[in-house]
């Protein structure tokens, strides 16, 4: 598998009124051609700030890569200039956005919006641009395309407007999709047709997708391997399975554990306690620590690197330290890691 | 303010007397700036300067101001004959034409003179100007009797007959006022209500004929020389182009520019300085005079002492020469200067008079402090109403400081108002002191006297002076046909009004404007209507 | 379960918004269920069918266009004194579902609990106004410190305790969460959840709990009720709901949850709801019908045969 | 990914002892909402120049007139018209107050000397030889007044009448909305005339004829808030609790709107300037001898050729006073914006 | 669409009405009256004059005869100006008026709109700043200082344009550019605040990730959505435009409206007050809903929202 991304190092602030907001501290991941990375973690972890800074798309007054590089193709984006990157937007890598009834330009109808991409990067008449636009209507599940291709976004509902805002992510069939949690807003039905859709045109048009959500259903149904940030770090990457099945990070089993699934039916949920890190002085050692109850001193003292759990699979925790003591994770991971013999064994 | 008496100002000035005798352009046309729009041009129905000067310039009467403000026969060919009692004047029309083609006749004059007294017309200056003046007037106005009964009688064609109430010593002058003028009935019948609407609407007999004006919300007019007229030889100038323009920097501006030949009346220090020593300003003393009233229905002011302290305790001389800058004089008097003269003697009506109250701060105090002992008070707060254009404003504000600054005790409250609202409240005498001024509609001083009679329509301050009224009432009646000894009851009038303390002047009104070096025989009056292009020419 | 005491009965409740005009909404078209006393009463549905307007109507932010809402046997719509109606503020409260706009930002959080307090004069000087405060904070798992704070101090989690918080400083037996835990991380949600079963233990309290996360319902109600286009369209005990739904929409409903669990999603398969399909004709009735003890179906007389079996 | 080769004493790995409470400790100082914006005001350079700024010219305003050794009022004609001249600057050949003015031919002269004038009148003197100084500061009081008092009854009845008319909605909403279009319909200038001449011209009726029509676009803003506010879940929240209209309206509306309602009225005070100076201008203005600094520029354009600098001198300040209210009510908008807030 | 519009041509003549009868009142409450604006005038003969014009009459009497002419659509006749029909005046007045607040209107929104996107585009640099600067300035420094300012400068010293009047085309440079000042700067201070507004949102983020450059950001995208607010506040001001501004009017001699209203106003020319206050007025409230209907054509969202009503 050859990698298309490759995110290493990454750092990035944002100056504010309080003072320097650390949001990203060192993330580094890769994403493979063809697969779908799912990118999961609570709010303001920072899930989109990464992904934007894939796509340059930090504002460009109080942001600033401090260090790292991004690597997409051979090439750093973090050194093209404006024009190279222009034409690296909507073309090689695109985007979809979380909110469809916001990210569509209210004032102008959904099919120049398409093919204003499909002009831009792939030089065509404005006829056949025109078709092309009908034709990704369709292929997204539109009907009565040539109609809809003259409307205007308020004509359309949600699950449309996103479908459209796939549409234009995939015009210039791009080798990468960043997706950030594209179905939040959506209604689970919808959810779960679009979900459907995405997969759909990936084996389609063979397209790497960096899928951002914190719904760990979604993650499920669409990740071939999952990435979970924290507190502007990657704690933990590796396939599905061995994320879903054989957690290591106790942030990880907080998070799993938190959500009960059809059948739980304890009296009381797992639940994570307490509140984020303050970005704005990131606390000394794992930033984690503060509310992972099998922290260790050494979680207040110094950050974990990455332990290798398997070649495909890392965690960033302490608790993988050879000399760290054996612990018990919460039950709903056991009951997981019980489904899955295999990992136990390792 | 600073003059500017530099070498080349008077070499221009210099090359400027060299012009004057010099050949004439050859294009004889001019552009004129006025203040204001022309709200009528109907001769019977006008009431303003503008309207006056337009149709004065459009059309004729019986008489004309000459560039001395001397009324010249006009349409009347040579002097009338009067009668012994000086009441029936009979006058012989000299061959004139409308515009249309019509003769002028005598008719023209009875249907216009009647017209302005009827009812149906709503004239204001028609009434105004010929009650007590052309007999009947009143009658007539009043509807008691038919209008043939007014003192005015085609005799025939070109005869015409005048009977006044009494013996007028400025008739003649009156005839060159453009309510006394003719008009045309056929013509302005048949036009009906559209009749004096617009250019197209009028009819004309004089110098110039307006060949466009869009009615009374246009801005721009044209006139232009009338071939008809009687004595179009000596009209010069063939078109003239108005404008109005009401700031009087953005005038000066148009003038600079080269957009325009005369400017209206610079009411403006600021921009009238700039012109000091300059060629091009013409400055001329009008007959126009502005004094504080004061109104003896307000206890302290029907006292005399507290009068004579105010009319005494604000010094003219700064008021004319720092603030106004403009040729305004003191006026220490009520009559205006270069107005009118002595019908013997020839001297001025000021000159016998001379200044009634000049400024004395000592003397004001003296009478102050006696006054308020009078009142049995320690201080007085009076209401002092002022216009609110640019000028009154400051020359109140001036006003207010020195009295306030020499009659100890005393306070003013200064209110600006408008016009209309002023008007309203000396009508209803609703103020204490008030700001006026008052300009002479013909050359005589009663224009002046009259004001003053005891219940005078313009008296508004409730003064009363059994002389006064005495002195200007003979003055009406018995001394009629007595030039000079009335002129001198008039002059003896004055006297009582100040000895009474009346009222006190502030100041005579200067006019200033600007004219292109090259116009010559620009000819201005000073009442009635404003210029006349008659005598004007454009040299080279 | 026929036992135990109604808390609260709805019954045909209407409301529409815009009546007259042309953009009239039916948002809440007759629906009818109980609330029992003490047990937790889930409302799913998909986005706009009326769920929220359902709460809201019941305690009384918006008048009811027609129906009753019977609290304790009393209506609460219709003319009431300011004494009635403080009364049913009393007994029933909310907690709403955007953490951030629902606390006042311009207040204390002291403030924001105690305003139920103040509105009902509970406590009788400034001290056991402030003692009530700190128990209540105690109560979320929150603490004395947090009271002088302003709410955008807190986490979103924290916000939603402090809305609970407010919520029950005026001691009520019934309290109506619309969607608590949707606006809130997913390993934050647990804190609330947890924190509102406990409160339910501890205090007896009823809820109607609002959401359309299915998992999260599933796990903290007795009985779940789903809406469909301002209609209840099943209503039955939660394990019965999940494991036998009778109802189309229902069904597409469960099959659409995506689960936790890459095994299961990979073969999951989903079910479409077209109302179409129903093919109701113009005479028969389409009612809620108990097809089974406590559960209930919108269904026509055919229907409600098939779904017997 | 590296992997870990330092070593690491055995005694790191005991469980740390993580206080609960820690957890759910804030660390940030509680700041509340006015401190906060204060902060952030604080950064904008512009705002805080334009404080200061201001701050200055209202303690000038203040003291300004009694600077000067001559009073506002106090009239001098044989000192009409002089141009600037400070001591100390005097011999400071750029700068403006050395007492001289040029001519319309170009010429300079220096009018203190032409007519000996020992003293120094720092920014000249008027048309009655009052000294322009003292009027300028005196000027500045009044304006400042006018601008404080009519955003005062602005921000008062702006706010009341937006409030109750969103708030309440429905038919009360309609005719409150009727109202304003009435009064928008007339154009103000009409309104103005009229009610200066109804009641006195003069500073009050300045002030009334200001707030019949000056409030109107407050209470538009203040309205659309409230129409978006009173849907807010915690004003439903307090409904719910059984909180009373006014209750709603002052402890939970209004609070949220002062942002808004600060900004709207740190733009109502530079319209209450400019709009005195534009009734100065068409002669509604002020009663002598009180200046405002509209009257002194539009007594200053006048003579705007003759002596620029009586014009000048107020315009400048004029315009420094809407510079610097424009940049705190933007300082003002960004630090107040909650879509601001991080 | 009909109903909505008929619905509001109802409401604008239930305004036009109350403003009408305002006026009217307010009118009468000013002291002096249309003809005692010669100070020779006798009592007498004012009372006459009142008589003819039976102003003489009961205030509620001459209401009710006004109001009936009004319907009838006869505006009246002027007093300052006997017996000439209002609309004739403003018929000759409101070209030059309207012509020129036609054209600042049009130069103030282009330029402005222009500085304002400079200014948003090149946010808190030194272009920002600067546009900022003119806008400023342009509000807070009186049009006519800036006319004063042109004709001397531009007018008398450069001779580039005519100082003053109405004669043709380049007649009207001048106040055009004067009067356009103050709508120059409040449309780039809006268009700015507003741009920044629409530059942080979404769907312009969407656009980036096209690949969209500057140029289309600014005008394919972003201009549009930002010009509805520019247009609410550039609405009344176009009627003041429109109607004529008086200061600029007098010192460039144009014979618009404005001066013609204030000379009315001073010497209480009832009708010719009235007919402009109800001229401005209606313009005031078609333009309102001009406004409302370029909102349709701006932003298709609102169309249809008008469509619905
Ligand atoms: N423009 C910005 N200015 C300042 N701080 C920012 C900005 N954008 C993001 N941040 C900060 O960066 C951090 C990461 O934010 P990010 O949007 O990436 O979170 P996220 O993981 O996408 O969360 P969510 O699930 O809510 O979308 C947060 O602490 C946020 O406050
Ligand atoms: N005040 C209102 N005026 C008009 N329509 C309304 C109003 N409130 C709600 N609606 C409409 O009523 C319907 C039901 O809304 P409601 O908020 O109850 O849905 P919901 O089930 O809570 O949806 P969600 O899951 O999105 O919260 C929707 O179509 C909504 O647009
Ligand atoms: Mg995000
Ligand atoms: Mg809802």
């Amino acid at each position: 598998m050859s990698k298309i991304l490759e995110v290493n190092n990454l750092n990035i602030s944002f100056h504010t009124f309080a003072g320097e907001v650390k949001a990203i501290r060192g993330a580094n991941f890769h994403l493979n051609k063809g697969e779908t990375l799912a990118i999961v973690g609570e709010s303001g972890s920072g899930k989109s700030v990464t992904t934007k800074a894939i796509m340059r798309l930090l504002p460009e007054t109080n942001s600033e890569i401090k260090e790292g590089e991004i690597l997409f193709d051979g090439k750093d984006l973090t050194k093209l200039s404006d024009k190279q990157m222009q034409s690296i937007r909507g073309k090689e890598i695109s985007m979809i956005f979380q909110d469809p009834m916001t990210s569509l330009n209210p004032t102008m109808t959904v099919g120049k919006q398409i093919m204003e991409p499909i002009i831009k990067h792939q030089n065509m008449s404005k006829s056949a641009a025109k078709q092309r636009a009908i034709e990704l209507l369709k292929l997204v599940g539109i009907p009565m395309a040539e109609e809809r291709f003259k409307q205007y976004p308020h004509q359309f509902s949600g699950g449309m407007r996103q479908r459209v805002v796939i549409a234009i992510a995939l015009a210039c069939n791009p080798k990468v999709l960043i997706a950030d949690e594209p179905t939040t807003a959506l209604d689970v039905t919808i959810q779960a047709q679009i979900l459907e859709l995405m997969k759909d045109l990936q084996k389609k048009i063979d397209t790497s997708i960096i899928f951002i959500t914190h719904d760990l259903g979604v993650v499920a149904n669409v990740a071939d391997r999952v990435a979970v940030m924290y507190g502007g770090k990657i704690i933990e990457i590796g396939t599905v399975d061995e994320i879903f099945y054989n957690p290591q990070h106790p942030y990880t089993w907080g998070l799993i554990s938190s959500m009960p699934d059809l059948d739980t039916a304890e009296d009381e949920l797992y639940a994570i306690p307490g509140s984020p890190p303050d970005l704005l002085n990131p606390p000394k050692g794992d930033a984690f620590a503060p509310r992972n109850e099998y922290a260790m001193k050494i979680d207040l003292e110094q950050e974990p690197p990455m332990f290798k759990v398997s070649d495909t699979h890392y965690a960033a925790t302490w608790l993988l330290h050879p000399d760290a003591p054996k612990v018990e994770p919460p039950a709903a991971v056991m009951k997981r890691k019980e489904m899955y013999p295999g990992y136990n064994n390792k | 303010a600073c003059s500017g008496g530099n070498k080349e100002d008077e070499a221009k000035t210099d090359n400027d007397s060299e012009a004057t005798g010099s050949e004439l352009a050859e294009n004889q046309e001019i552009t004129v700036l006025e203040s204001a729009e022309i709200p009528s041009m109907d001769s019977v129905l006008a009431e303003d300067t503008v309207g006056f000067t337009m149709i004065n310039n459009v059309n004729e009467g019986l008489y004309r101001l000459d560039q001395e403000q001397n009324p010249i026969p006009a349409l009347s060919d040579g002097e009338p004959t009067v009668s012994e009692d000086g009441t029936v004047y009979t006058f012989k029309l000299r061959e004139a034409k409308w515009s249309n083609g019509d003769a002028v006749t005598a008719n023209d004059f009875v249907y216009a003179w009647q017209r302005a007294l009827l009812p149906d017309s709503a004239s204001f200056y028609g009434p105004y100007i010929m009650t007590g003046v052309i007999k009947n007037a009143d009658k007539v106005k009043a509807g008691e009797v038919d209008p043939s009964e007014l003192g005015i009688k085609a005799l025939s064609d070109t005869e015409l007959e005048v009977t006044l109430e009494k013996p007028v010593p400025y008739f003649k002058a009156l005839m060159a006022f453009p309510t006394f003028y003719p008009q045309n009935q056929k013509f302005v019948e048949e036009k009906g209500a559209d009749f004096a609407k617009n250019a197209e609407n009028l009819i004309f007999n004089g110098p110039f004929k307006m060949t466009k004006w869009d009615g009374v919300a246009a801005t721009e007019w044209t006139l232009e020389k009338n071939e008809e007229y009687w004595d179009a030889e000596n009209v010069t100038l063939t078109k003239i182009n108005y404008n109005t323009s009401k700031d009087p920097q953005a005038a000066a501006n148009a003038f600079e520019a080269g957009q325009a030949d005369v400017t209206p009346k610079l009411s403006t220090p600021a921009v009238i300085s700039q012109y000091e020593g300059d060629s091009r300003l013409l400055t001329w003393l009008e007959p126009t005079e502005f004094w504080l009233k004061f109104n003896q229905e307000n206890e302290a002011l029907a006292n005399k002492n507290i009068r004579f302290a105010l009319s005494l305790a604000f010094d003219k001389d700064a008021l004319v020469n720092d603030i106004l800058q403009n040729g305004s004089l003191a006026a220490n008097y009520a009559v205006p200067a270069d107005f009118v003269k002595h019908p013997e003697t020839g001297e001025d009506f000021r000159a016998a008079n001379g200044d009634l109250n000049a400024f004395d701060a000592e003397k004001a105090k003296e009478y102050w402090e006696k006054g308020l002992a009078e009142l049995g008070v320690e201080s007085l707060e009076l209401n002092f109403l002022g216009g609110d254009t640019e000028t009154s404003k400051t020359v109140d504000a001036f006003l207010k400081d020195q009295l306030q600054n020499n009659l100890p005790g005393l306070t003013i409250n200064l209110e600006s108002v408008p016009f209309s609202v002023r008007l309203d409240r000396e009508d209803t005498q609703n103020y204490d002191i008030l700001h006026a001024g008052w300009g002479p509609d013909y050359p005589d001083a009663m224009t002046f006297s009259d004001l003053w009679l005891t219940g005078g329509g313009h008296n508004k301050m409730s003064f009363s002076n059994a002389k006064y009224d005495e002195l200007v009432k003979s003055a009406q009646t018995e001394l009629a046909d007595k030039p000079a000894e009335r002129f001198e009851a008039l002059q003896e009038a004055e006297k009582v009004l100040f000895e009474d303390a009346a009222l006190a002047g502030t100041y005579q009104r200067a006019s200033n404007l600007l004219v292109n070096e090259k116009l010559e025989g620009f000819t201005y009056h000073i009442f009635g209507p404003e210029y006349s292009w008659k005598f004007a020419k454009l040299n080279k | 379960m026929e036992t135990r005491k109604k808390l609260l009965e709805i019954k045909n409740l209407k409301q529409y918004f815009n009546v007259g005009k042309p953009n009239e909404v039916r948002a809440v078209d007759g629906i009818s269920f109980d609330i029992y006393e003490g047990e937790t009463l889930g409302l799913v549905g998909e986005s706009g069918c009326g769920k929220s307007t359902t709460g809201r109507t019941i305690i009384r932010l918006y008048d009811a266009t027609d129906g009753e809402v019977l609290y304790d046997g009393v209506n609460v719509h219709g003319k009431k004194s300011k004494e009635e109606l403080k009364a049913f503020n009393h007994k029933m409260q909310m907690i709403f579902q955007d953490p951030y706009a629902s606390l006042n930002p311009r207040m204390k959080v002291s403030d924001v609990i105690a305003e139920g307090i103040d509105i009902h004069g509970l406590a009788k000087t400034k001290e056991d106004r402030m003692n009530k405060v700190y128990e209540l904070l105690e109560t979320v798992g929150l603490n004395k410190e947090h009271a002088n704070r302003y709410p955008h101090e807190f986490s979103g989690g924290q916000r939603q305790r402090i809305g609970i918080a407010r919520a029950l400083a005026v001691d009520p037996d019934f309290i109506i969460a619309d969607e608590p835990i949707s606006a809130l991380d997913v390993s934050i949600q647990a804190q609330v959840v947890n924190l509102m079963k406990k409160l339910q233990k501890e205090k007896g309290l009823t809820y109607l709990f609002i959401a359309h996360d299915l998992s999260m319902v599933k796990y903290i109600s007795d009985r779940i009720g789903v809406m469909y286009f301002g209609k209840l369209v099943e209503l039955a005990p939660a394990d019965e709901l999940y494991n036998n739904p009778k109802h189309p929409y229902t069904q597409s409903l469960l099959s659409a949850i995506p689960l936790p669990d890459p095994i299961s999603e990979r073969s999951r398969k989903r079910k479409t709801y077209d109302p179409k399909m129903h093919n109701y004709q113009a005479d028969e009735t389409v009612q809620l019908r108990e097809v089974s003890p406590g559960h209930f179906v919108l269904c026509s007389e055919k229907e409600f045969e098939q779904y017997k079996k | 990914m590296a992997q870990f080769d330092e070593k690491i004493s055995k005694d790191q790995f005991e469980p740390a002892i993580i206080d609960a409470s820690t957890s759910e400790r804030i660390s940030k100082p509680s700041l509340n909402y006015w401190q906060d914006a204060w902060l952030r005001v604080r950064k904008n350079k512009g705002a805080i120049v334009s404080l200061v700024v201001i701050g200055i010219l209202i303690i000038m305003a203040l003291i300004g007139p009694s600077l000067s050794k001559f009073e506002f009022d106090k009239q001098n004609t044989k000192h009409a018209n002089l141009p600037p001249r400070i001591a100390a600057l005097e011999n400071v050949s750029w700068l403006p107050f050395d007492g001289t003015r040029t001519l319309k031919n170009g010429n300079v002269v220096n009018p203190y000397e032409q007519k000996q004038i020992e003293e120094y009148y720092w920014f000249g003197t008027d048309a009655l030889g009052r000294d322009q100084f003292s009027r300028v500061w005196k000027g500045m009081q009044i304006s400042l007044y006018i601008a404080f008092l009519a955003a005062f009854i602005d921000m008062v009845i702006g706010v009341a009448f937006g409030a109750i008319s969103g708030y309440f909605g429905g038919r009360i909403d309609n005719i409150m909305q009727r109202i304003i279009e009435v009064l928008s319909g007339i154009p103000n200038l009409v309104i103005v005339i009229l009610m200066i001449i109804v009641l006195k011209p003069g500073i009050i009726s300045i002030t009334v004829a200001l707030t019949i029509t000056g409030w109107v676009s407050m209470a538009r803003v203040v309205r659309a808030q409230v129409l978006k506010l009173k849907n807010q879940e915690f004003v439903l929240a307090s409904r719910t609790l059984g909180a009373s209209h006014s209750k709603i309206i002052f402890k939970h509306l209004i609070p949220n709107l002062a942002g808004v309602i600060i900004i709207n009225t740190m733009f109502t005070i530079p319209n209450a300037i400019f709009f005195e100076a534009f009734l100065s201008f068409i002669g509604l203005g002020l009663q002598e001898p009180l200046a405002s600094l509209g009257t002194l520029i539009d007594e200053g354009f006048k003579s705007m050729i003759a002596f620029p600098y009586q014009m000048l001198v107020p315009a400048i300040i004029i315009s420094v006073i809407m510079i610097a209210f424009n940049m705190i009510a933007d300082g003002l908008r960004d630090a107040l914006d909650p879509k601001m807030r991080d | 669409m009909i109903k909505y519009i008929s619905q509001r041509v109802i409401y604008m003549i239930i305004t036009l009405f109350l403003i009408a009868s305002m006026t009217f009142f307010l009118m009468k409450l000013v002291p002096g009256t249309p003809f005692k604006n010669q100070a020779k005038m006798s009592d007498e003969q004012l009372e006459m004059m009142l008589e003819y014009y039976k102003l003489d009459e009961p205030v509620p009497v001459q209401y009710v005869a006004y109001m009936t002419n009004l319907v009838k659509g006869d505006l009246g006749t002027s007093y300052q100006f006997a017996n000439t029909p209002v609309s004739e005046l403003l018929g000759a007045r409101i070209g030059a008026s309207a012509l020129l607040g036609f054209q600042a209107l049009l130069v103030g929104t282009i330029v402005g709109i222009i500085l304002g996107v400079l200014g948003a585009l090149r946010q808190n640099t030194w272009v920002d700043y600067g546009t900022t600067f003119i806008a400023v300035i342009g509000k807070s420094i009186p049009s006519f200082v800036f006319a004063g300012l042109l004709q001397y400068y531009i007018g008398v010293k450069l001779g580039w344009f005519p100082v003053a009047f109405w004669k043709g085309p380049e007649y009207t440079v001048m106040p055009t550019i004067a009067l356009s000042m103050f709508p120059i700067a409040i449309a780039a201070r809006f268009m700015r605040t507003e741009m920044v507004e629409v530059l942080g949102s979404d769907y312009i983020t969407l656009a980036r990730a096209k690949g969209a450059n500057y140029f289309e950001i600014a005008f394919k995208h972003a201009l549009r959505n930002a010009l509805i607010p520019v247009i609410t506040v550039l609405g009344p001001l176009a009627v003041s435009l429109m109607t004529g501004s008086l200061v600029i009017e007098k010192l460039f001699s144009v014979p618009g409206l404005g001066e013609q209203f204030v000379k009315s106003v001073q010497v209480n020319d009832y009708s010719v007050i009235m007919a402009t206050t109800l001229l401005f007025a209606f313009l005031f409230i078609v333009v309102i809903l001009v406004v409302d209907i370029l909102y349709g054509l701006i932003d298709p969202r609102i169309r249809l929202a008008g469509g619905k009503k």
